[in-house]
């Protein structure tokens, strides 16, 4: 590039026909001849065709041979062919930020059709704005930052196994942390998966080999981000792991010397587990690990020899260029009491009978609280589409007014893989819209109606109701609805076990969401900055989400979403740079004060501070940008009391010379050009 | 270059954003639908970087009316379009003071295809402009009859 | 597309004369990439982007003349609401302007061949007649042209010159020429300012070599003519969403909404919902995923443009169940959008073409009633577009949508290694998951071409993995 | 080659091209012929007056869905305009030239 410091600004103009659609209107050629007597312009032509390659050749030879410095363009719409004519610039060997654009046909010859004089007029006009502002342009460079080739992905179910594994195999390191002792996550829970039927620990377990044996991947469990700074390319990250307390060579004998227990979470509490375990048979990792929360620190006898386990947490600092969130859901909880739960003991969720019927053996009887299960009354929505007003809110306040997209399908899933495994049960399903949306899910309800489960339609705003019935009926529940597919009838149903078909909460990950500055949507799960436009993407640059924990999703769609966001970070690391447009807030360190009003205003995390900084060997107080984190949206130059900061290539100067050159009249124009 | 229509139309600035107003723009030429050709656009980012005296100034030059072609809640820009906002409110009791008209100032949300709303706004500033008169006539009618504020 | 305004033949598939390259008169223009992407609907572009950015190079094919898809021709998409072309121009010019993108507009694949696992696809270029390297988009040619054909962009309900750019937005911005219903009269040459129309240009072979495919070939609606007892064929005031759509849109054919078969502005509005969904009398059992968010949008736009309205959705499940849709449906039914349970059965007409709806409310124990709107709008559903298995070797499920056979765990992967699936091609689905889908294709894909090149990968650290 | 030669030289490849393409272009022809007939009566209708859809089908002998579409090709291409509203019903008017 030209050294352009000190140099006399040199302008061509360029004016263009556009075949007819310019020139029909505007007089392009007077137009041209004008502007030429303006100062500092030394070419003004016209060309039939400005974007053909014979009007981009005048551009280029009058910037390599004419000494022009400055380029403005009169021609379409900047959006078509601004790119274009920027290659033409550095083709040339300009700055192509020193080239500036002026619209004059979709915004001059296409609506003042009518009056060619006065579009010609406007044309002048608009193009002698164009031109104050290229007297004050600068060459401008792209910001260029270095990019960690490295990405932390928090959290080790289906989402995070999945984006560690696509980001590894495109090149790139990964560092995936999973804040309990295993991994496989939520997806480890489930029996098998729609729309295939598969087994969902296989193909939990099939993901894990992939990603134990990557060798792009390190794994840490038991472990937690504890601390983050920095920015795109360049995050640091402090992680706490804690200890496993066990090996593979003592972990058998410590389990079963271990004499506590505590209900086990893995089955939602339908059974116990030792503190020192494995969540399921076939685990990852094998080793066992201890849960620390529940160890009371007493020592436990192995072979007559008795130890204490130790946790001692290690941290670790990393240095990664994106971070994918994927900390997944929980199952919605019922209140006690809500549809019977917790106070009822036939009453259960939907993801613990999962569990109870992978803990039963094959041909046993279907047995609950002591009573065989002949009919079973299935609620649909529950801790989902919620009224705001209706619904009794839960703790914080909030009722779950979205729906939880998989519950539906997973529903039906149960109730025909009851009727297949316990072929004379009688199943009630209870619903409000029935919302088998996903491919192939359609035919789990078809599967239903075939399998004579019985549909009832209640209304969201009057749901169903549970009681215990009294002793000596022939069953122990009662639920009572309201069914809209029978007149509104009030239908009183016997069952001997209430299922809830529970919706999918967003996590209490209050402490990363803080530590990450990202932010929760009304619905409470992670907000992605746009659902189209930037879907796995948040407002911190290089923060992106993968899965439920940024909605309801079913694995399929946790597997996607978590392949979308690899393919972000790819994208955002794999050049080893990230590359900005230079439209960024410039501090004048002259005018400077330190005021820090400019903090104030600005919406954007660590995007403008006040530091101590070095001005003619002084420390001073001063705004300083933090090109990566800016967006440009000038909030800051308005707060200015002194004017000391301007967003680079759209600053106050510019569109003041801009509007001088609009408010002045033609002729005067032309008198101040002689 | 003397010609009667320079000097005796009021003048309508129009600051648009690339990501709103000034593709809303576009989309006007593309439909070829004429409106008056008093208007000069000058595109933006986002015009939160514009303080209030900065709207005083374009009056002084004498350019007769403003339209702010923001992107509303269309906006990339976090906290920009609400503080465009509100500059343009600071801006109105210095209009105010000067003797302006405060019509003279409009906010609009205009999106890359508000063909439709683009010309409404156009063809509002332009009939209010032909009835109100210049601004330069209005501020020096003004500050003939009182004393002008500092 | 049937024609519907007028006798007007739509272009139909040409035979276009190949026969000089096939004999090697001219060599092949050769193009060699990282990836091969079929479609240039929303999809297809994400997918492009999704790769490009990676740093891999891409080339696009799509066989209309402009990129942009089904979407483009929207209105406002839900749940936001944000205008359409806001969303896809930006994409569409992205596409276009990438350094590793090579855009290749009014381009067929018409053969594949693999050789030692790289892919080598024979793709026609057809003729547009016009020199693209000199069109500037101008339009004058359309103004020239003559004649008004059913333009398929406005469902046939609006028009088109036999020479035009495709649409306002169209990228890129060059006119083509539809040589089956012109007359060749030469008015558009003599009023093209460049002279860029040529009736003589030929079509050409082009190939492209490429280690991964991925298909976004998208996806059909349902017509609206599908189901005989809807009585669209006789009944122009019983329309399909689409059209709503264009209806709605600010490009749209009437600029505002009328109803098509006299012009009225319809004053009472019904949804008839699972027009062409889950309904096994026309072989198509699922659930098209879109419909109930796209006519809650619909209604609520209505509201806005026609605010006196009365508007109906006639359904049988309300299937809101993305990020935000059970929110916005509640916000539809406070404003005033009436939901009935329904099943509509039949649509005949009045004497004033208005359609009367015979209804079977299931919340009133299935009383049946005609029920009389000014304008019926069926929410059809999606098909399967465009088979790949003649030339793609990938194979399809029932439902006519591309298999994905491990579709938990890689929910990108055909069943043919190196060709991968984005968005609707491979099932029904909205946009937002469309752009998910097109991201997780590309990542497949990605870790494919990955897996071709010579390994770069950093060593594994030496840190104890489980400390 | 001036360009009165190059004005014949294209007339002459377009007549081969007409020959070459016959079919498509009587086809073509006939349609023009039939479209050019009906904008016309259109066109005279709402010359000097403006009218909606039902107005003009009462006087031209063609299906309602059949004149709105010639009015909307007219309206796109600056041959029509709308003028109001006449109840439920938009207005049309020829544009002046």
């Amino acid at each position: 590039m030209p050294n352009i410091e000190n140099e006399e600004i040199k302008i061509g103009v360029y004016t263009c026909y556009c075949g007819g659609n310019i020139n029909d209107v505007v007089n392009c050629d007077l137009v041209s001849e004008q502007l030429s007597k303006l100062p500092n312009v030394v070419v003004s032509r016209t060309n039939m065709a400005m974007c053909s390659d014979g009007g981009q050749s005048l551009i280029e030879e009058d910037i390599k041979e004419n000494g022009v410095n400055r380029v403005v363009i009169g021609a379409c719409a900047p959006s078509l062919h601004e790119q274009t004519f920027r290659g033409t610039a550095i083709r040339a060997g300009l700055n192509p930020y020193l080239y500036y654009h002026v619209g004059i046909r979709e915004q001059d010859s296409w609506v003042h059709r009518s009056d060619c004089e006065g579009a010609t007029q406007k044309a002048i006009r608009l193009m002698a704005s164009g031109l104050a502002k290229a007297r004050l342009l600068d060459p401008l460079e792209p910001i260029q930052l270095t990019a960690e080739k490295h990405a932390l992905v928090i959290g080790g179910g289906i989402a995070g196994l999945k984006s560690a594994y696509d980001i590894a195999r495109r090149g790139l390191r990964v560092t995936l942390i999973e804040k309990s002792p295993f991994l496989g996550g939520r997806a480890a829970q489930l029996d098998t998966l729609f729309p295939t039927n598969e087994n969902a620990q296989d193909t939990v377990h099939e993901l894990i080999n992939n990603v134990t044996s990557h060798p792009n991947i390190v794994i840490y469990t038991q472990a937690q981000a504890k601390d983050v700074n920095g920015y795109v390319g360049d995050y640091r990250v402090q992680i706490q792991q804690e200890s496993r307390g066990v090996d593979d060579t003592n972990g058998d004998k410590v389990i079963d010397a271990c004499q506590k227990t505590v209900p086990d979470d893995f089955n939602y509490g339908l059974t116990d587990r030792k503190v020192v375990y494995r969540a399921y048979p076939g685990c990852f990792p094998h080793t066992p690990a201890v849960d620390w929360e529940n160890y009371d620190g007493s020592p436990i006898s192995v072979n007559g020899k008795d130890i204490v386990l130790k946790n001692n947490p290690v941290s670790i600092p990393l240095h990664v260029g994106a971070i994918v969130v994927a900390t997944g859901f929980d199952p919605y909880q019922p209140r006690q009491g809500e549809f019977g739960f917790g106070e009822i003991p036939e009453v259960v969720t939907l993801p613990a009978l999962i569990r109870h019927l992978s803990l039963m053996e094959d041909g046993e009887e279907f047995i609950w609280n002591g009573h065989p299960v002949r009919d079973i009354a299935m609620v649909h929505c529950v801790g989902s589409r919620e009224i705001d007003g209706v619904h009794e809110p839960q703790e914080d306040g909030n009722v779950n007014d979205y729906c939880s997209r998989v519950c539906c399908t997973a529903n039906l899933h149960m109730a025909n893989t009851l009727k297949e495994r316990f072929p004379g049960l009688n199943i009630y399903d209870l619903y409000e819209d029935i919302r088998t949306y996903g491919r192939g899910h359609e035919n789990y309800y078809m599967e239903a109606l075939e399998q004579m489960v019985r549909f009832l339609r209640f209304h969201g705003d009057d749901r169903p109701t549970v009681k215990k019935a009294e002793s000596g009926d022939t069953h122990p529940v009662l639920v009572e609805i309201r069914d809209h597919l029978t007149k509104g009838e009030e239908l009183e149903i016997a069952v001997d076990l209430v299922v809830l078909a529970v919706g999918i909460m967003p996590r209490d990950i209050n402490d990363l969401v803080k530590m990450l500055k990202i932010s929760r949507g009304s619905d409470r799960f992670l907000a992605e900055t746009h659902p189209k436009l930037q879907p796995v993407e948040t407002a911190v640059p290089g923060v992106i989400l993968a899965g439920t924990a940024q909605g309801p999703m079913s694995v399929q769609e946790s597997s996607a979403a978590a392949s979308a966001a690899a393919a972000k970070v790819s994208a955002l690391l794999s050049k080893g740079q990230v590359e900005l447009e230079p439209f960024v807030a410039q501090v004048d360190l002259e005018k400077c004060t330190g005021t820090g009003e400019c903090v104030t205003v600005c919406h954007y995390e660590d995007a403008i501070t006040v530091q101590d900084v070095d001005v003619n060997g002084q420390t001073l107080k001063r705004a300083v940008v933090i090109p990566a984190n800016c967006t440009g949206c000038g909030c800051c130059v308005s707060a200015c009391p002194n004017q000391a900061v301007e967003v680079q290539g759209w600053t106050i100067p510019q569109y003041d010379a801009m509007l001088d050159a609009l408010a002045m009249d033609l002729d005067e124009m032309m008198e101040v050009a002689k | 270059m003397e010609n009667s229509s320079d000097c005796n139309t009021p003048r309508i600035l129009i600051l648009a954003t690339t990501s709103g107003g000034y593709a809303g723009a576009d989309a006007v030429g593309q439909l070829h639908t004429d409106y008056p050709n008093n208007t000069y656009i000058l595109p933006v980012l986002c015009p939160s970087m514009f303080n209030e005296d900065f709207y005083f100034r374009i009056f002084k030059r004498g350019i007769d009316g403003v339209i702010v072609m923001y992107s509303g809640t269309d906006s990339p820009y976090k906290g920009g379009p609400e503080r465009a906002a509100e500059l343009i409110n600071k801006a109105y009791p210095i209009m105010k003071d000067q003797g302006i008209d405060t019509r003279r100032l409009k906010l609009t949300a205009i999106c890359t295809v508000c063909t439709k709303p683009f010309l409404k706004e156009v063809n509002q500033m332009n009939t209010l402009l032909h009835e109100i008169g210049f601004v330069k006539d209005e501020m020096a009618a003004f500050s003939g009859g009182e004393p002008v504020a500092a | 597309m049937q024609p519907e305004c007028s006798g007007i033949q739509h272009e139909k598939k040409i035979e276009y004369d190949t026969v000089a390259h096939k004999r090697g008169d001219t060599p092949l223009r050769k193009i060699q990439v990282d990836a091969l992407v079929v479609g240039g609907g929303i999809s297809g572009m994400q997918t492009a982007l999704d790769l490009a950015d990676q740093g891999y190079q891409v080339a696009l094919v799509e066989k209309e003349a402009s990129i942009g898809g089904k979407m483009i021709a929207l209105s406002k998409v839900f749940p936001t609401l944000d205008c359409c072309s806001c969303i896809t121009t930006p994409k569409m010019s992205a596409v276009a302007h990438h350094p590793n993108i090579q855009l290749l507009t009014y381009h067929e694949v018409q053969n594949l061949n693999k050789n030692d696992s790289v892919f080598s696809a024979e793709v026609l270029k057809k003729p547009r007649y016009i020199n693209e390297v000199d069109c500037t988009g101008c339009r004058q040619c359309e103004y020239a042209c003559p004649i008004n054909l059913p333009s398929a962009f406005d469902l046939d309900y609006g028009a088109i010159k036999a020479v035009r750019v495709p649409f306002s937005t169209a990228v890129p911005q060059y006119a083509v020429l539809d040589i089956e219903n012109c007359i060749l009269c030469g008015k558009c040459q003599k009023a093209c300012p460049v002279d860029c129309i040529d009736f003589t240009q030929q079509s050409e072979m082009i190939e492209i070599q490429a280690d991964a495919i991925i298909l976004a070939t998208g996806f059909e609606t349902t017509s609206r003519l599908a189901k005989k007892e809807y009585g669209a064929e006789k009944n122009h005031n019983v329309i399909n969403a689409m059209f709503m759509e264009r209806l709605l849109a600010p490009t749209g054919p009437y600029g505002r909404v009328i109803r098509p078969g006299d012009g009225k502005e319809p004053d009472s509005i019904a949804y008839v919902q699972c027009a062409g969904s889950r309904d096994a009398t026309l072989g198509v059992e699922y659930c098209s995923r879109v419909c109930c968010m796209y006519a809650i949008k619909q209604a609520m736009l209505l509201a806005g443009s026609l605010p006196l309205a009365d508007i109906t959705i006639y359904y049988m499940d309300i299937r809101t169940f993305g990020k935000g849709y059970e929110q916005f449906f509640q916000t539809a039914k406070a404003m005033g959008i009436q939901f009935v349970k329904g099943k509509v059965a039949s649509i005949k007409q009045d004497e004033n073409q208005n359609p009367v709806l015979r209804v079977e409310l299931i919340d009133e124990g299935s009383r049946v009633e005609e029920i009389t709107h000014d304008l019926a709008v069926l929410s059809v559903g999606m098909l399967p577009y465009y088979d790949p298995q003649a030339i793609f070797n990938v194979s399809l499920e029932d439902d006519g949508f591309i298999n994905i056979p491990q579709i938990n765990s890689y929910p990108s992967l055909t069943d043919r290694e190196g060709i991968f699936v984005a968005g609707t091609s491979g099932g029904p689905m909205d946009i937002v998951d469309s752009i998910i889908m097109s991201g997780s294709a590309a990542a497949e894909a990605a870790a494919y071409i990955e897996s071709h090149m010579i390994s770069t990968t950093p060593k594994k650290e030496s840190e104890d993995v489980y400390a | 080659m001036s360009e009165k030669e190059a004005g014949k030289g294209r007339a002459q490849s377009l007549k081969e091209l007409r020959a070459k393409h016959q079919i498509t272009v009587d086809r073509t022809q006939a349609l023009l012929k039939s479209q050019g007939k009906i904008e016309r009566e259109i066109l005279k209708l709402i010359k000097e007056e403006s009218m909606t859809v039902p107005t003009i089908a009462s006087q031209i002998d063609l299906p309602t869905h059949r004149i709105l579409w010639f009015l909307t090709a007219m309206k796109k291409y600056d041959q029509v305009q709308e003028d109001g509203m006449d109840g439920e019903y938009v207005l049309y008017r020829r544009k002046e030239e």
